[in-house]
């Protein structure tokens, strides 16, 4: 569904991404683990629009998504839900999620959206009319994952979503993640926290100093070595 | 040499001191819409010594520097931990404050028969040394660009001391600075320093030039108008100000044809050259690759 | 040097100053100014001879509008002089006398224009 | 008392029009981080344009406060394009000095075109003031205070019940969620900007009908006055503007009444630069709207 192909990506001189290539198919929760600094985010970035990549090709449900801007790639069905869950805290729950609605244009369909998400995640509800700002890390991510399903995104993309969590409420994200890929919704997941991303993953790859160094599916690779990989690079380790 | 002329290039002296005041601040990342304040102060303050008490053109001139650069680190410190727009509003009201109480001061001697000194909103009228010391309009010149002259040969020596890179690494981004030691605000303070004498200075030669001055010369519009030529010219060395009041006053005033369309061209050029050069014309990146390879 | 060539320069000379009045008259063309001078000592005894030119500068914006001076011209009338000043728009300035006889000096007088003149005052 | 009360009362009418003016400044400020220099010689071209309309074809007040807006707006638009689209994220500084550039453009334009001392202006009302228990009301100055008012409501519902409004307030607090929300932070500024830009216009309408003329001054009085009523109130912050609008227009009355008109401007600028001091400048681009 997606295909990432070569993608070169540079803060002026600075190659953060050296050639990346990886791919996400549809129905399945594709995962890619690296440490700090690897070139995840970078990744995230440059697949929704908000970087422009020096040259690659990314490739979604056979069109180019290259050259296009946030704006169009959300149209098409690719949403993010941002690292350091990345709300607007001075709108309230309900402003925020029909902030995620903003390009679609019929009023029903986004309220039952609406309602829909108020089942899902019954804590937002209950501070709806709450701003954003006042809500604990926890329902922050819970809202920034409901806000980008609300473009009814075919693929999500999610940048770290267990950072600066505490591990209970890492463990509902991960539930939410399996529960919405069950739903239908396809999932590419960066991750630090390789523990909690290989339950999950249907396939995973590693990301060291902006190149793939592994790809494979849970099991493939000692779960060990993974995590080590995953918050120290080989390199170093 | 034509009348005329002399006056163009002396004015041009006169507000570069000025841009350069704005410049300095902007070097160090700070915005002033505010630096015509110590024009103002310079300008009475050197009136004043050499008009109501006699003293020689020299001494006046100090006078007011003295004056500016007090009045520039008084400014200094309560506003230097504003940032960004917040500073650059406190400079303007500290400026539209001084021009305001300027507008109420009367402070008048009787000198030769006549009452001399700042009265209120009328001004201060009869400063004018030079004229009863027959300095004729080109010795002026020599003086104003000797002046601008020094100043120049002295900022360089600056850019290249140590003092001078601090204030570009705390220009290009004062929590980095500070994180690597440098004292980023005790530097802008001495910067607002200096940046308040400078303009002072400009003021004292202007007041002598033109034999008065009263409170409105010294509105915002004058304070922009010199920010503007620091951007204008370039961020990179201290002759980026100077080349943006060589711009605008001096090349299209002196093409008589277009100067009822001065500012219309002079506006729509530096839109348009601010697109395709942020930082100006003599911006740190054209500067330092016009002197690299130089010891 | 330069200070010392200044601290060198000659004493101030013993003068007579000397004071103006200024009147303009709209013409037909639009911004075009017809003014009248009336030069006087300090006395009050008119002064005939003078040799000046007529500039002028916006307060609002010193150092940037420079009208280039225009040659007074004397009349029949004693200490009466003549000058036709084109400007760039209505409103306040600073009109510039500088005289080149009978000695260097600089008269600066403030008149408010409009469309029937430009009058002294504020 | 009875002084106080009507300063007050004075101070709250023309308070109305100074909260537009900082409305104007805010919400560019808020979308975009930038500070619109021009926007003074945007209010002043659509006022000459009203002026010259008024005169030259007799249009009467609501004519040329239409007028007024549409050339606002025109002239709002060429400033957008050139000093605040086409720079880039990090000219924040080249943005604002482009657009003084264009300030004094658009100002020599305005004074070519028209170069007399002052322009009529329709007059909003002639009535007499009412007489009330030793106060007295102006008609013209209420009118301008409730249109000031209709206005600044006007602006609430659109910012809170509208898809352009949500989506400029996303804009506002965090731009980078914004885009990811499909929302684009270019086109929103530049609405926001025109719209900023109608307001200005309509603020400049109301003070020059309530005056019935215009002078070429009046595009610097409109930016210092909408300067400093934005920062008087929080710079960036939506009802700060319009409590710092009404805190200098009841300020500005008391001290002239108090102290004489010559300590008027004093006494504001004294006021924001110790509000500045104490409150540190702090920038709250939009909390709480």
């Amino acid at each position: 569904m997606l295909r990432v192909g070569d993608v070169v990506t540079a803060y002026g001189q600075l190659e953060a991404l050296k050639g990346v290539s990886v791919a996400a198919e549809s129905g399945k929760i594709t995962c890619l683990l690296g440490p700090n600094g690897a070139g995840k985010t970078t990744l995230m970035m440059t697949v929704t629009g908000l970087l422009k990549p020096k040259r690659g090709s990314i490739a979604f449900e056979g069109q180019e998504l290259v050259g296009l801007s946030p704006s169009e790639i959300v149209a098409r069905g690719v949403a993010l839900v941002p690292e350091n869950r990345l709300v607007f805290p001075d709108m309230s729950v309900r402003e925020n999620l029909e902030a995620g609605a903003y390009l679609r244009r019929k009023p029903a369909e986004i309220a039952a959206d609406l309602d829909r998400m108020f089942e899902r995640f019954p804590r937002l509800k209950e501070r709806a009319g709450q701003s954003a700002g006042t809500l604990s890390g926890g329902e922050q991510q819970m809202l920034a994952v409901a806000r980008a399903l609300m473009s009814r995104p075919r693929l999500l993309l999610m940048d770290e979503p267990s950072l600066g969590l505490a591990p209970l409420i890492v463990e509902e994200i991960f539930r939410i993640v399996a529960e919405l890929n069950r739903d239908g919704t396809s999932i590419f997941l960066v991750e630090q926290n390789a523990h909690m991303a290989l339950k999950v993953a249907h396939h995973f790859y590693l990301i060291e100093q902006g190149r793939v160094t592994f790809s494979g599916s849970p099991g493939q690779l000692a779960e060990d070595e993974v995590i080590q990989r995953a918050y120290l690079g080989s390199k170093r380790g | 040499m034509d009348e005329f002329l002399i006056g163009v290039l002396s004015n041009i002296g006169l507000m570069s001191l000025l841009a350069l005041s704005a410049w300095l601040l902007l070097v160090v990342g700070e915005i002033s819409f505010g630096q015509q304040a110590f024009f103002a102060l310079g300008a009475y303050a050197a009136g004043i010594a050499t008009a109501l008490y006699g003293w020689p053109l020299p001494l006046g001139l100090f006078a007011g520097v003295v004056v500016g650069a007090l009045a520039g680190f008084a400014v200094a410190i309560p506003t230097m931990r504003l940032t960004g727009l917040a500073f650059a509003i406190a400079t303007l009201a500290f400026a539209e404050l001084m021009r305001l109480l300027l507008q109420l001061w009367v402070f008048q001697r009787e000198v030769d028969g006549e009452r001399l000194g700042p009265n209120a909103v009328e001004g201060f009228r009869g400063v004018r040394w030079v004229y009863d010391h027959d300095l004729s309009a080109l010795g002026y010149l020599g003086v104003i660009w000797g002046i601008v002259v020094v100043v120049l040969a002295a900022l360089f020596l600056c850019e290249r001391s140590r003092i001078g890179l601090a204030c570009r690494a705390v220009g290009a981004d004062a929590e980095l600075a500070e994180a690597q030691g440098l004292p980023a605000a005790r530097l802008k303070i001495l910067v607002a320093t200096v940046a308040g004498g400078l303009a002072a200075l400009g003021g004292g030669l202007y007041v002598h030039l033109a034999t008065y001055v009263e409170p409105q010369h010294f509105s915002i519009m004058l304070g922009v108008h010199a920010l503007a030529y620091g951007l204008i010219g370039g961020l990179g060395t201290a002759l980026g100000p100077i080349l943006g009041v060589v711009l605008d006053i001096g090349l299209l005033e002196a093409l008589q044809e277009i100067a009822r369309y001065r500012m219309i061209v002079f506006g729509g050029a530096v839109a348009v050259l601010l697109i395709l050069r942020p930082r100006g014309l003599l911006d740190e990146a054209l500067v330092r690759r016009l002197t690299r390879g130089k010891p | 040097m330069i200070w010392l060539w200044l601290m060198l320069s000659s004493a101030a000379l013993g003068q007579t100053r000397l004071d103006a009045a200024i009147e303009c008259a709209a013409t037909a063309r639009l911004m075009v100014y017809d003014c009248a001078i009336a030069l006087a000592d300090r006395q009050g005894r008119p002064v005939d001879g003078a040799k000046f030119k007529l500039g002028a500068d916006m307060p609002s914006m010193p150092m940037a509008h420079n009208v280039r001076p225009v040659e007074a011209d004397s009349t029949d009338a004693p200490g009466r002089y003549r000058a036709r000043l084109e400007l760039e728009m209505e409103g306040e300035w600073a009109l510039r006398l500088e005289f080149s006889a009978p000695r260097r000096d600089v008269v600066v007088k403030r008149l408010i224009f409009d469309d029937k003149g430009g009058r002294e005052g504020r | 008392m009875l002084d106080l009360i009507q300063n007050t009362i004075d101070g709250v009418m023309i308070g109305g029009a100074y909260a537009l003016l900082a409305l104007g400044f805010t919400l560019t400020f808020g979308v975009m981080r930038r500070l619109n220099l021009a926007f003074g010689a945007i209010v002043l071209c659509g006022l000459y344009a009203g002026a010259a309309a008024h005169q030259a074809l007799g249009w009467g007040l609501l004519g040329s406060i239409a007028a007024t807006l549409a050339v606002a707006v025109a002239a709002g638009l060429y400033v957008e394009r050139l000093c605040f689209r086409a720079l880039a994220e990090s000219a924040s500084i080249a943005a604002m000095v482009s657009s003084f550039a264009i300030w004094m453009q658009l100002e020599e334009i305005a004074a070519l075109l028209m170069p007399r001392r002052t322009y009529a202006y329709p007059a909003l009302s002639e009535a007499r003031p009412w007489e009330w228990a030793g106060l007295s009301l102006r008609p013209d100055q209420l009118a301008m205070a409730a249109v000031a008012l209709g206005a600044m409501a006007a602006l609430g519902w659109t910012l809170r019940r509208t898809r352009f409004g949500l989506a400029a307030r996303a804009v506002a607090t965090a731009p980078l969620a914004a885009r990811l929300a499909g929302i684009e932070p270019a086109r929103i500024g530049s609405a926001m900007f025109l719209l900023a830009c109608g307001l200005g216009g309509l603020a400049g309408a109301l003070i020059a009908a309530v005056d019935s003329q215009v002078t070429i001054k009046f595009g610097m009085w409109a930016m210092l006055k909408g300067l400093v009523a934005m920062t008087l109130g929080g710079i960036g912050s939506i009802p700060g503007a319009v409590i710092g609008g009404l805190a200098l227009g009841v300020i500005e009355s008391n001290a002239q009444w108090y102290l004489g008109a010559e300590w008027r401007d004093i006494v504001a600028y004294g006021l924001l630069f110790a509000v500045l001091y104490w409150r540190r400048g702090r920038e709250r681009p939009w909390t709480n709207s």
